[in-house]
């Protein structure tokens, strides 16, 4: 599987993503500058976390009109899937791949922190080596994670079956307690209709080895690698 | 410009003000300064000219007051690559990687705007790492606050952790420890000691020197404003067409340029262009163009008006003087300019020649064309006045009996508060708002050990770091303190199974002029140097920031220690969680029961007084060796010094970070209880282990007390016959406090 | 020629700032205070002397970076 | 009655955001802008009817909370 990792002005979880990638599929992969209108083919986008542009403005509203980013919604208009994490979350909808938007943290504060998340499905590229309703163990880091849309948007989301995690406590339960942000409900992460762009506030890529955060995260990659080779 | 030009003596520029004795006091200078200064001029300076020797014989660059004590410091050991003299410190650690590091004061900005302030000393430690050729890995940071009660105390807390945060989370170096302390000494002074640690490669180390007459001299990263340019020259109002836009401004930092300049400097670093590099801290352009040209026993022509400014109307003199973040000077290989040029432009960050090296030992400042400023170098830096002030030893006050304090009237209860007392009470209010899990090598976390553990990428070695200093030791008797913090510092590196290899330390202190201060601080440099030596731990960086007063009112004494480790195989390492049952607890080394000047003395019975513990080198050696060698034999589960609150605390700690409980019975020999749970004797560890037989029986071989206590398991800490409490309401009291006291109104 | 803009919240759309303002105003002693909303205020120079050109510049620059039009409204004023 | 305050960083003070928003600017096809400066734009409803007595006490909060009066300035409009 060849996959990009994309790099803006700013991102710095480019090299943990990176690490991630490499000890699961055993290959480098490429970084693409933000100024790479074309890029070569690849079978997976990853936008990484980082403070693209400062995170001034607005969270991803720079990196978003960037030339790469034109080329990544072409790309995945054909299907190409897409993986934004944390800033490339918020990134990948400022593009509008996803809906919604990523606004400060209830407390005002950053966080870092190890949260829980409920897989909500594993019919996804991005899930289908984690079981529905299983609950996982990563971290989060971020300012700016607290998912809000729209009530039309969040019904039609939630109807389609869109949403990918949900902040939960240890034991499953969807409530307040295991909310880091604010988000509305719970939400972690979410699926465009199609559900080859994935958008999530939490760090897969830091939760691959035992001695350094637990192995949680490392099922979401191994899952990206078996449905796309 | 040519060297013709050079020799005419430089011209006074419109609206520059006459140099008044006035001006020059402004400038901080004594009158027998700028005797010393007209005497090496030959004539009355400009100002700019003024304006640099202010700068460069200021406290803060030219270390008067301290330098004859830093001087006894070791500062050598065998894998010690550069000590102090640079940006900061290098040691090697195997593999051909160094590890390079130092730790810096930004104690006043942080007081006057916390967030700033402090996020500027943030920027400031990343840059003298990076300088040096680092990727930083890891910061750290020190911070002592005023009394919880005083007015100003919470609203700086906020600021200034929301300040680290903001600029290490942005440019995305883990914030994996530090310390935090309140105590009313800081309550019109805190400090915030800031330490970044980065990996080079050995063969790629760059330094300050400058070398090669011709070279061309560069400035690149942000613009320069008129950002925290010294407030009180700025009284010379005539100087100013404009005043109000001129206006000295707090400096305002922007870690997003930094990050795009840390990624252009390492990327101009693997090339082979550069020849020297120093970024422009304190004193700005100053400094650097100085420190650079002085290391390298040559001369330099600035021509200021190409500098990049972010303002209309800026003169000489601010460009000389201007603390504006964000900016490196670079020294390059003649014909570099242009693939320098285009690696800062990719980088979108400015770029600009503006001078070059020359033979004449004289730094040359030209503003279009003129000569505004011509200094000899050397003498400025030989004949830097240097002060062996007066001191006078803190006598070793008296010891205290243990029996002169009372044993608490509910065990259970004095945990309970001393867990939830503000200098031990959990600080992760504060660390959850830093990430300390970016770059996926953080292996320790805060709280779940004694010093935090980093993995070095692409190899199984670990860095063990950690700050430490116990303030109220220092203030009772300096040379324990000091003694005391060092040996602290190794102890905590140690008791991940770390060896523990160098230190950089920062020396906050008051007032130096005053006989007493002075003391306290020749005192803990004595300390200090006695540890340091004794322990094999020399000092490769550090910083010094004195007057630290408010309407005469020093601070407590605070030589902060910041200090790394290596372990070559980090999965040998230990933290401090206790998450197994049925693990041995051992106490390693003799408990007398110390209680003077213990937290215990202070919470609980409102007492700061008697002799702090007496720190004994060999002892910590033999024991912290010891205990090294058990976690490296792999029977070592947990280990956790024993520091602040003594031995129930240690085990508190340990069950709490772990969630299992343990069971122990206290040989008390003839120590009262309550000087054997509270007492903060050192030397000590407390070990967890599923061997605890070999473990006392390889102590008993040395020659160490090591006494079993009991064993872990269940959901209390019990002490036979005093203390039961679950772990679950120590640990709720040990984290309410912070965010209780946070999310308060006064 | 000088430009302001403002960057608001459309109605309806979360706010947790100026939720963050009102709480801490009430807490700080500002009963009065009810509900508080934060928006952006954007000064730019331009180097444009035409009114009708400058503000149709500035609405493309709005659309396309300063608001984010689907939770975001803004307005245009030109300053001398 | 309603309140809006302008919150602006004061002369000379670094402006991280605006240097950055123009810099995008420029690159996204608008060089005619120059410098560029953000400040915060905050709306109060206010249980206070008096304009002087609302006035002061917006002062206060803007001392106390909705400023930075080392770095920022401010300036408070009452409207309705
Ligand atoms: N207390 C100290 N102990 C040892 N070295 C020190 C101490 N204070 C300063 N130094 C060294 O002196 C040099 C100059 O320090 P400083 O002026 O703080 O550096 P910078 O110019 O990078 O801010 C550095 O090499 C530093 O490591
Ligand atoms: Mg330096």
């Amino acid at each position: 599987m060849k996959a990009a990792i994309l790099v803006f002005p700013g991102s710095n979880r480019e090299g943990d993503v990176a690490q991630a990638l490499e000890l699961v599929t055993g290959r480098k992969p490429t970084m693409v500058w933000h100024g790479d209108g074309d890029f070569e083919k690849t079978d997976l986008i990853v936008v990484p976390g980082g403070f693209s542009y400062g995170d001034y403005l607005r969270c991803g509203a720079m990196a978003a009109q960037s030339p790469v980013m034109a080329e990544v919604k072409r790309r995945a208009a054909q299907g190409v899937p897409v993986l934004g994490i944390c800033n490339g979350f918020q990134i990948v909808a400022e593009a509008g791949l996803l809906p919604g938007v990523l606004m400060r943290n209830e407390n005002l504060k950053f966080v870092c922190s190890d949260v829980h998340l409920k897989v909500e499905t594993s019919q996804s590229l991005f899930t289908n080596r984690y079981q529905a309703g299983q609950v996982i163990k990563v971290p989060v880091a971020h300012a700016e994670g607290n998912y809000f849309a729209d009530a039309e948007t969040l019904k039609r989301l939630e109807d389609r079956g869109q949403i990918a995690f949900r902040y939960c406590s240890p034991d499953g339960a969807v409530d307040g307690t295991g909310n880091p942000n604010g988000s509305i409900n719970n939400i972690a992460g979410i699926f465009n209709e199609t559900k080859t762009v994935l958008g999530l506030m939490p760090h897969p890529e830091n939760a691959i080895e035992p001695m350094f955060g637990g192995t949680d995260g490392k099922a979401l990659f191994e899952g990206i690698v078996e449905a796309l080779s | 410009m040519t060297i013709a030009a050079e020799k005419n003596p430089p011209v006074k520029l419109p609206n520059e003000p006459q140099i008044t004795p006035q001006i020059v006091a402004e400038h901080g200078l004594a009158p027998d300064e700028y005797e010393r200064l007209l005497k090496i001029m030959g004539r009355t300076p400009t100002m700019v000219e003024l304006g640099i020797f202010s700068a460069m014989w200021s406290e803060h660059c030219s270390y008067k007051s301290s330098k004859v004590w830093l001087k006894k410091l070791p500062t050598k050991a065998p894998w010690v690559i550069q000590g102090p003299g640079e940006n900061a410190g290098v040691i090697d650690i195997g593999d051909g990687q160094a590890a390079i590091f130092k730790m810096e004061s930004h104690n006043h900005p942080s007081y006057i705007e916390p967030y700033q302030g402090a996020a500027t000393g943030v920027g400031g430690i990343l840059r003298d790492v990076f300088t040096m050729g680092a990727r930083p890995i890891a910061n750290l940071n020190a911070l002592r606050f005023g009394d919880p009660s005083h007015p100003k105390t919470r609203h700086l807390v906020s600021g200034v952790v929301a300040g680290i945060g903001g600029y290490g989370n942005c440019m995305g170096i883990p914030t994996v420890g530090g310390e935090t302390n309140f105590h009313a000494a800081y309550n019109g002074n805190i400090l915030v000691n800031a330490m970044t640690v980065g990996i080079a490669p050995t063969d790629r180390i760059f330094y300050a020197a400058a070398a090669g007459v011709g070279n061309p001299l560069v400035y690149v990263g942000s613009k320069t404003g008129r950002d925290g340019i010294h407030g009180a020259t700025m009284s010379s109002t005539e100087f100013s067409e404009d005043s109000e836009s001129k206006r000295p401004t707090v400096q305002v930092g922007d870690p997003f340029v930094e990050k795009l300049l840390l990624e252009a400097c390492l990327e101009l670093m693997a090339t082979d262009a550069i020849v020297a590099i120093q970024d422009m801290g304190a004193a700005g352009l100053t400094s650097s163009s100085f420190e650079m040209a002085a290391k390298g026993g040559l001369g330099v022509i600035v021509e200021l008006d190409k500098v990049p400014m972010r303002e209309t109307g800026m003169n000489p003199y601010e460009l000389m003087l201007s603390e504006s973040q964000e900016r490196m000077l670079i020294v390059l290989k003649p014909g570099r300019e242009e693939l320098a040029r285009k690696i800062f432009e990719k980088w979108e960050l400015d770029f600009a020649v503006i001078g070059r090296l020359t033979d004449t030992e004289r730094m040359v400042l030209t503003w279009h064309g003129d000569v505004v400023g011509n200094i000899p170098i050397p003498p400025l830096v030989t004949e830097a006045p240097m002060y062996e002030r007066p001191w006078t030893l803190t006598p070793l006050p008296p010891v205290l009996d243990a029996r002169q304090v009372p044993a608490p009237k509910d065990w259970n209860a004095s945990l309970l508060a001393l867990m939830s007392c503000p200098d031990l009470a959990s600080k992760a209010w504060i660390w959850h708002q830093y990430d300390h899990l970016i770059m996926g090598n953080t292996a320790i976390r805060p709280q779940d050990g004694d010093a935090a553990l980093v993995r070095v990428a692409g190899g199984q070695k670990g860095l063990a770091m950690t700050s430490d200093c116990t303030p109220r030791y220092v203030q009772a008797h300096p040379e324990t303190g000091g003694r005391q913090a060092v040996a602290e510092a190794w102890r905590n590196i140690t008791a991940t199974g770390a060896t523990p290899l160098a230190v950089t330390d920062n020396m906050n202190f008051g007032n130096p002029q005053k006989p007493e201060i002075m003391g306290q601080f020749a005192g803990a440099i004595m300390g200090m140097t006695e540890a340091c030596s004794t322990l094999d731990f020399p000092v490769v960086s550090g910083n010094v920031s004195l007057y630290n007063e408010t309407e005469g009112r020093p601070i407590l004494p605070t030589p902060t220690i910041g200090a790394v480790g290596v372990i070559k195989d980090i999965n040998k390492a230990v933290g401090s969680r206790l998450t197994q049952d049925g693990l041995g607890i051992v106490l390693v080394g003799e408990t007398k029961g110390w209680l003077g000047q213990s937290l215990y003395l202070r919470e609980a019975c409102s007492r700061e007084e008697g002799a702090p513990p007496p720190v004994d080198l060999a002892i910590e050696r033999r024991n912290g060796d010891f205990v090294r060698a058990q976690i490296d034999a792999g029977r070592v589960s947990a280990c956790h010094d024993l520091s602040d609150g003594g031995l129930l605390v240690g085990l508190a700690e340990m069950c709490i970070a772990g969630g299992t409980g343990v069971d122990v019975t206290l040989a008390l020999g003839d120590v009262p209880s309550h000087a054997f749970l509270y007492g903060e004797d050192q030397a000590r560890y407390l070990i967890a282990s599923g061997r605890p037989q070999e473990v006392l029986s390889a102590a008993e071989s040395a020659g160490i007390p090591a006494v079993l206590l009991g064993y872990s398991g269940g959901p209390s800490l019990i002490v036979k016959g005093l203390v039961s409490l679950p772990i679950a309401d120590i640990r709720a009291a040990h984290e309410a406090w912070l965010p209780t006291y946070m999310n308060a109104v006064e | 020629m000088k430009a302001r803009v403002h960057v608001t919240l459309k109605n309806g759309v979360l706010d947790p700032q100026g939720k963050a303002i009102g709480h801490s105003l009430n807490r700080l002693g500002f009963p009065e205070v009810g509900d508080v909303r934060q928006g952006k205020f954007i000064e730019l120079e331009l180097a444009e002397t035409d009114a009708a050109k400058a503000r149709a510049r500035l609405d493309e620059m709005c659309r396309k970076l300063l608001a984010n039009t689907v939770i975001e409204n803004y307005s245009i004023e030109l300053v001398g």
